[in-house]
């Protein structure tokens, strides 16, 4: 009993300050993981936000966009092309979308919206196995000129290891984040968004076409794929068991609430840093592996608190 | 002109509550039942038994589980697959600890122990809604089957980690474990999805049901009609996982004969829902028609190319009959978000009026 | 309106279409060979190649000899996706059609299968998984799992770490990690693992990966780094080899003190790493490469002609090579299971007998023009394993080199484990039927 | 009218209520006597209907109390105001869509239903006798609003005059002593408005139900109401029988918005 006792409360916190250098590199490592966690939420956020449709085939997207990416490359098509295309192909799937699911779906209650996007889920899972085959690729880090080895940067007697292309991971999400926040702030569009946010009877009202919106937040959401798919790829490889991974978004999801961008990103950060200092420090004494519902715990004890999360709005129940 | 219920009067409110209130209605169930307890055991191949007609029904009481919570209480859930790992695991223990008690009773008390793990993973629902709850119930999936594998007195130290099904007789004959025919096992499960789901018919068209089906439609005109939101709902989330426990001890029992935690993972939970939404949330029926197709439609894609006379690679079919599924889904939804349910409602309407149009 | 009717139509139509379905009969002068493969999941890296391998060689002997013996042998895939349920339908789709022997490919699918075949009496190839213990043919008649078990791989894995420290004696105080796939398969070595910790005296520190973390593994990782194992060993599939991998290269692990067992030796498994991956170690069973005759007259008469989806590259690599061995060992079953009855078209009850007297010598495996291509083997009415040796493999940073000799398992520290498993699962499984099939005399 | 009005049977002392800054009540007080129909009236956002909430649960303020039945309350859950006999209908309806008038109505009656969980999964000895009993009962009502004909139809598909009447339809299945009506003709055209009219007057006089009633349109209230309570900004500005209000100052002020 006090074994467990001083398992739980006094020797982790020991094990930090002995060995600083490690407790610094669990941090690092669970900012990276975070960030894209982060980078998933964020797509979800973006199409909850301006359709309320809760996409859960953001996960997929992200193999999908990925493989087509390796695929081109390995038919021979230089990487920056097979860039240009894949971002192409995903604006060509944003608007398959609005036009074969939104448009028909407009109007019906969420939940139906949820499973039209699982349809989705298991539609793109099944097309890019049939096209690229379910054998895992090598992400082509190289022929991007993503950076690779990693810094070793000494502290507290120890080192920090930085891996080269998670410092870019993390460079590319803030650059996405900060661009996603102009587009939403300071364009017409981003306006247009937020109305649409509010009430797609105003959006109308105002003269913005809700499918240009749709296929616009598709668009994005499907290019954070892209980013997240290539960032992922490049630290394991490409292979669907990506998706499943795509799911600790949603525990990102809960903490950030499911419309604020900056959320997500925090959400991200406490969910990646949580679940990694979790799992390095109290881990042992459960058998380890807790990683796998770590997150989902934090997130359920934090909704017990805050139900709308975060930054989500308040909700005010009314008659 | 068959099927009309005109100038069949009710005299007692008894007769117009009844479940089938027209005649045709009980004439057609009075036929299928025939069909499925006699017919089927018949007729049918142990292969359709084996494959098809077992997981249909199992999976139809977990669908119908969860209908009772999504689809009549409105509390959206991913934690279907867990709780009927809890169902397996404790019939599992059941057996080892009564290792005389008829085996059929020890399924029906697994489903109390999933009960009680879902109303526990329920609480969170009297404070979030939609689906801050759904997520709050991934919590409870990735935490059970984690729970699976790492508690091995749950498999009771198997080196396997997994579950193998002991063979259990009744009046002699073995009903679990290899030795059980298809026709055996079948005629169990259906017994009991049968049984179970009158009791679902009774308590949704009863009180229990009204309040459920008022917290999912306002909860709170519910609230001061004087209906407790906090019993209500956990209520339903512990009806919910006792017949998700039942249809998980009878998945492993019955169906597979052995399990791991692997077998409760997310895709299962998933896998139950797309059938109580394609099915038709809020309909029992809905719930077999859904998991019928759901689990059906794969089986026949992967058959239809042999039966065409072609030869497709298995791996192809199977590549092909996620893309189908997937674009099913999306086309059933347009066409009737209401589900197969609501479909099967329309086409009694034409009937009711066959031959005419309208 | 209009699609409404249609959706009606379609679903009648789905429900038509079920009833014909366990129609495909097989032909009756024919080999059946259904192969449980998964080209399609989070496991396809580790299923294609060996798919591709136990195909190529049915084939090939199809194209060159007109089958076994004379007699076309057929073959017919089911995808499990590496999915429990899947394999037990894929299993319920085959079993009336007389097939000679199933080979799941999936230890969960495996220990699901083996109280169905063992009644149904289908004999079960598991080649160097599934359960160990079913390697006792007298509570498994129908159940083979040769050419070693994990627990074999385990003691060898231990052999040889305890050769480059020096003997079993310099193992004490040293610290071993243990990387597993959180599931059966990863956690039937544990048992073994102990045991030699406690008589040898070093400590184990085990780092579970559940299925859903198999692409998160850096947290792990981390606590390897702070752990500081001179040994790492895995027992890893599917998705979480190549992960593990890299992670490792990241963490800068001595790759050369990282072993993996014979499944976490894919080739697909150490190239993402590139050059990080570099010194990794991985058990082996069969010779790597493309330069065996036999593997050439699979290239000519089957993958030349296109009557193959792999990859011309890709012949050769390990786990092709893999899949091979697997076909190997059916095809010689089958060819003893037709000595001993002296039929031609065998039944599965002969196909027991056949795998039950196999024997492959060095001398077979050159006629079979696979020269050295893995261990001469033999199992026996008793031992349905026969606890062959294995050898260490490593990465060049291109591709496999085999760097020690065959390294025989330590039977003397399996066997009591096995035979205590075995009964453990018997006891557990009553009333497990009693083995009323009768042993072949060798020597026919 | 041929009925007694008796003594107070709901008595509001001193509410308060503010959500965050904003103050919706300021001690506003008001009784409601047995058998009589009381009307509270007042500009849009003068707190009417923040002051039902306050009645029957949903809102808890800040300072004063609610007696019912000269059971003094200060903070109740809705569930318990609605055990005591108090129902109410809702300014924007609040019915359950998803279900059929009978089954809104049944719903209404959860309350006098007793059959435990077990005879409900048998639905056979207590819990069908109950089902039917109650059955009974609501047919009566249904009787009574003249509904008969769409007992079947989910209320959702119903126009907006039938729903209001269902929704008073569940609020009666109650049997409730004190009815709370949130402006129970809002959008309603004057043949509706008529039958609606008639329908408070009967509950009143049938079953004689204590009725508390926000409207807007003054001409029904003058009819209807026996005494009218007028709110502005939360407070209680006027109290007194139709004659009394329509002539106060304070109300033509607030009426006609002349500034304070």
């Amino acid at each position: 009993m006090t074994h467990l006792l001083y398992g739980i409360f006094i020797d982790p916190f020991v094990q930090m300050g002995t060995a600083p250098d490690l407790l610094v590199q669990t941090l690092w490592e669970g900012l990276v993981s975070g960030v894209l966690y982060a980078l998933i939420a964020l797509g979800f956020v973006l199409i909850f936000k301006a359709s309320g449709v809760f996409n859960f085939a953001q996960g997929i997207m992200v193999v999908f966009s990925a493989l087509t990416l390796v695929g081109l490359n390995e038919n021979g098509m230089p990487a920056y092309l097979a860039l240009a295309l894949t971002i192409a192909v995903m604006l060509v799937l944003a608007f398959a979308v609005e036009r074969v699911i939104l448009r028909p779906l407009v109007n019906q209650p969420d939940i139906i919206l949820f499973m039209a996007t699982f349809g989705l889920t298991y539609f793109l899972i099944g097309l890019g196995e049939l096209i690229f085959g379910g054998d895992p690729k090598v992400m082509i880090s190289d022929q991007l000129q993503l950076p690779s080895g990693s810094y070793r940067i000494p502290i507290f007697g120890g080192y920090l290891q930085m891996q080269k292309i998670d410092v870019a991971a993390a460079i590319i999400a803030s650059l996405m984040v900060a661009a996603l926040a102009v587009l939403f702030n300071r364009t017409r569009i981003g306006r247009a968004l937020r109305a649409v946010a509010d009430s797609h009877k105003a959006a109308l009202s105002v003269g913005i076409s809700l499918e240009q919106i749709w296929v616009i937040v598709w668009f994005a959401a499907g290019v954070v794929a892209l980013a997240t798919g290539i960032m992922w790829g490049a630290r394991s490889n490409v292979s669907f068991a990506l998706e499943i991974i795509a799911l600790k978004a949603l525990p990102v999801l809960i903490l950030g609430g499911f419309t604020s961008i900056p959320g997500a990103i925090i959400g991200g950060m406490i969910i990646g840093v949580g679940e990694k200092i979790g799992e390095f420090y109290w881990g042992p004494l459960l058998g380890s592996g807790i990683e796998s519902w770590f997150a989902y715990v934090i997130a359920l004890v934090f909704l017990l608190f805050r139900p709308q999360g975060l930054f989500g709005e308040r909700i005010i129940e009314r008659l | 002109m068959l099927y009309r219920e005109v100038g069949q009067y009710k005299t007692s409110y008894g007769a117009d509550q009844a479940l089938f209130p027209i005649l045709q209605d009980r004439i057609g169930i009075t036929v299928i039942l025939l069909l499925a307890f006699v017919g089927v055991p018949l007729t049918a191949s142990s292969f359709t038994l084996d494959s098809i007609l077992i997981p249909v029904l199992v999976l139809s009481l977990a669908a119908t589980g969860l209908n009772l919570l999504t689809g009549f209480t409105g509390l959206l859930s991913l934690g279907t697959g867990g709780f009927m790992g809890v169902g397996a695991f404790a019939c599992y223990k059941l057996t080892t600890f009564f290792p005389n008690v008829n085996i059929i009773v020890l399924i029906l008390c697994s489903g109390f122990f999933a009960a009680a793990v879902g109303t526990v993973f329920g609480l969170p629902s009297l404070r979030i809604k939609g689906f801050y709850l759904a997520v709050a119930t991934l919590a409870a999936q990735f935490f059970l089957s984690w729970c699976f594998i790492r508690i091995p007195w749950l498999y009771n130290y198997n080196v396997s980690a997994s579950i193998e099904v002991p063979t259990k007789t009744l009046f002699g004959v073995p009903v679990t474990g290899p030795t059980a025919s298809p026709v055996t096992r079948y005629l169990i499960v259906l017994s009991i999805v049968a049984l179970l789901t009158l009791v679902a018919a009774n308590l949704v068209r009863g009180r229990i049901g009204r309040t459920w089906m008022a917290v999912r439609d306002m909860d709170l005109a519910a609230e001061l009609i004087g209906i407790r939101l906090y019993q209500t709902k956990l209520l339903a989330f512990a009806v919910s996982s006792f017949y998700c426990g039942v249809a998980g001890a009878m998945m492993v029992f019955l169906w597979l004969g052995n399990a791991e935690s692997e077998s409760f993972n997310i895709n299962q939970s998933f896998l139950i829902l797309f059938m109580v939404i394609i099915g038709g949330l809020g309909s029992l029926l809905g719930s077999f028609l859904g998991a019928a197709l759901i689990w059906g439609l794969p089986i026949v894609l992967r058959a239809a190319p042999a039966f065409f006379g072609l030869s497709i690679q298995s791996a192809t079919a199977e590549q092909a009959s996620f893309v189908i599924v997937g674009a099913l889904i999306i086309f059933f939804l347009i066409v009737e978000p209401h589900g197969l349910a609501r479909l099967w409602q329309i086409g009694k309407q034409k009937l009711r009026v066959w031959p005419f149009p309208y | 309106m209009r699609l409404k009717k249609l959706v009606l139509g379609a679903a009648l139509a789905g429900s038509v279409g079920v009833s014909v379905l366990a129609s495909q009969a097989v032909a009756q002068d024919t080999l059946f060979v259904p192969l449980f493969t998964y080209r399609t999941g989070p496991f396809a890296n580790s299923g294609i190649p060996i798919a591709n391998g136990m195909h190529d060689y049915f084939n090939m002997l199809n194209a060159r000899d007109g089958g076994i013996g004379g007699v076309k042998v057929v073959v017919q895939e089911c995808e499990t996706g590496y999915k429990n349920e899947k394999g037990v339908e894929c299993y319920d789709s085959v079993k009336s059609k007389n097939p000679l022997v199933i080979s799941p490919y999936s230890t969960g699918i495996t220990l699901a299968l083996i109280p169905k075949a063992s009644v149904d009496r289908i004999p079960i190839l598991s080649m160097a998984y599934g359960l160990s213990a079913s390697a006792v043919g007298a509570d498994f008649p129908w159940i083979f799992n040769p050419p070693a078990t994990y627990w074999d791989g385990m003691s060898i894995v231990l052999k040889y770490i305890a050769g480059k420290e020096g003997g079993f004696g310099s193992l004490k105080g040293k610290k071993i990690g243990y990387i597993y796939f959180d599931g059966g398969y990863g956690l039937e070595p544990i048992p073994l693992l102990d045991q030699f910790a406690k008589e040898y005296g070093f400590s184990v520190t085990k780092y579970p990966v559940p299925p859903a973390q198999m692409q998160n593994q850096s947290g792990l990782w981390l606590s390897v780094r702070r752990d500081r194992p001179d040994w790492m060993v895995m027992w890893g599939w599917g998705a979480m080899n190549p992960t593990a991998v890299q992670e490792a290269a990241k963490t800068g692990y001595p790759m050369d003190h990282f072993i993996g067992v014979w499944w976490s030796g894919s080739d697909d498994d150490a190239r993402p790493a590139g050059a990080g991956a570099k010194g990794y170690l991985s058990l082996n069973i069969n010779a790597v490469g493309a330069g065996y005759p036999a593997i050439g007259d699979i290239v000519k008469n089957v993958i030349d002609k296109g009557n193959s989806q792999t990859p011309k590259d890709q012949v050769g690599e390990n786990f092709y090579n893999r899949g091979v061995m697997n076909s190997v060992i059916i095809a010689e079953a089958i060819r003893h299971a037709q000595r001993i009855t002296g039929k031609k078209v065998i039944s599965s009850a002969d196909m027991r007998r056949g795998l039950e007297t196999l024997s492959i010598s060095d001398q077979r495996w050159k006629q079979l023009g696979l020269p050295g291509f893995a261990a001469s083997f033999a199992v026996t009415c008793q031992d349905h394993n026969g606890h062959h040796a294995a050898y260490v493999q490593q990465w060049d940073g291109r591709k496999w080199v085999k760097i020690s000799d065959w390294i025989p398992p330590m039977k003397e520290k399996v066997l009591p484990l096995l035979y205590g498993a075995a009964n453990d699962y018997v006891s557990k499984n009553q009333p497990w039927p009693k083995r009323t099939e009768v042993c072949d005399d060798r020597t026919l | 009218m041929g009925r007694s009005v008796g003594g107070p049977i709901l008595e509001v002392e001193g509410i308060s209520l503010s959500f965050g800054g904003v103050v919706a009540l300021q001690a506003v007080s008001l009784d409601a006597r047995e058998h009589e129909i009381r009307a509270i009236i007042g500009p849009n956002g003068a707190g009417k209907s923040s002051l039902l909430n306050v009645i029957n649960g949903f809102y808890h303020p800040q300072k004063g109390s609610v007696s019912f039945k000269g059971r003094k309350r200060r903070r109740v859950d809705p569930h318990e105001v609605a055990q005591q006999g108090i129902a109410r209908t809702f300014q924007n309806i609040a019915l359950f869509r998803g279900m059929t008038a009978l089954d809104n109505l049944m719903t209404g009656r959860t309350l006098k239903m007793k059959s435990n969980f077990l005879h409900q999964v048998v639905y056979w000895g207590a819990a069908r006798r109950e089902e039917l009993e109650h059955r009974a009962k609501v047919e009566e009502i249904i009787d009574f609003l003249e509904i008969q004909h769409i007992r079947r139809t989910p209320v959702g598909q119903l126009p907006y005059g039938l729903q209001k009447r269902v929704e008073l339809g569940r609020a009666l299945a109650a049997e409730p002593d004190l009815l709370l009506l949130d402006e129970p003709m809002a959008g309603m055209n004057i043949e509706e408005k008529q039958d609606m009219c008639r329908f408070i007057l009967d509950v009143n006089d049938q079953f004689g139900t204590t009725i508390v009633l926000i409207e807007h349109d003054m001409s029904v209230v003058m009819d209807l109401s026996d005494r009218v309570a007028v709110l502005d900004y939360g407070r209680k500005i006027a109290d007194g029988t139709p004659e009394e209000v329509r002539h106060h100052r304070a109300v033509i002020d607030a009426y006609l918005g002349v500034a304070h």
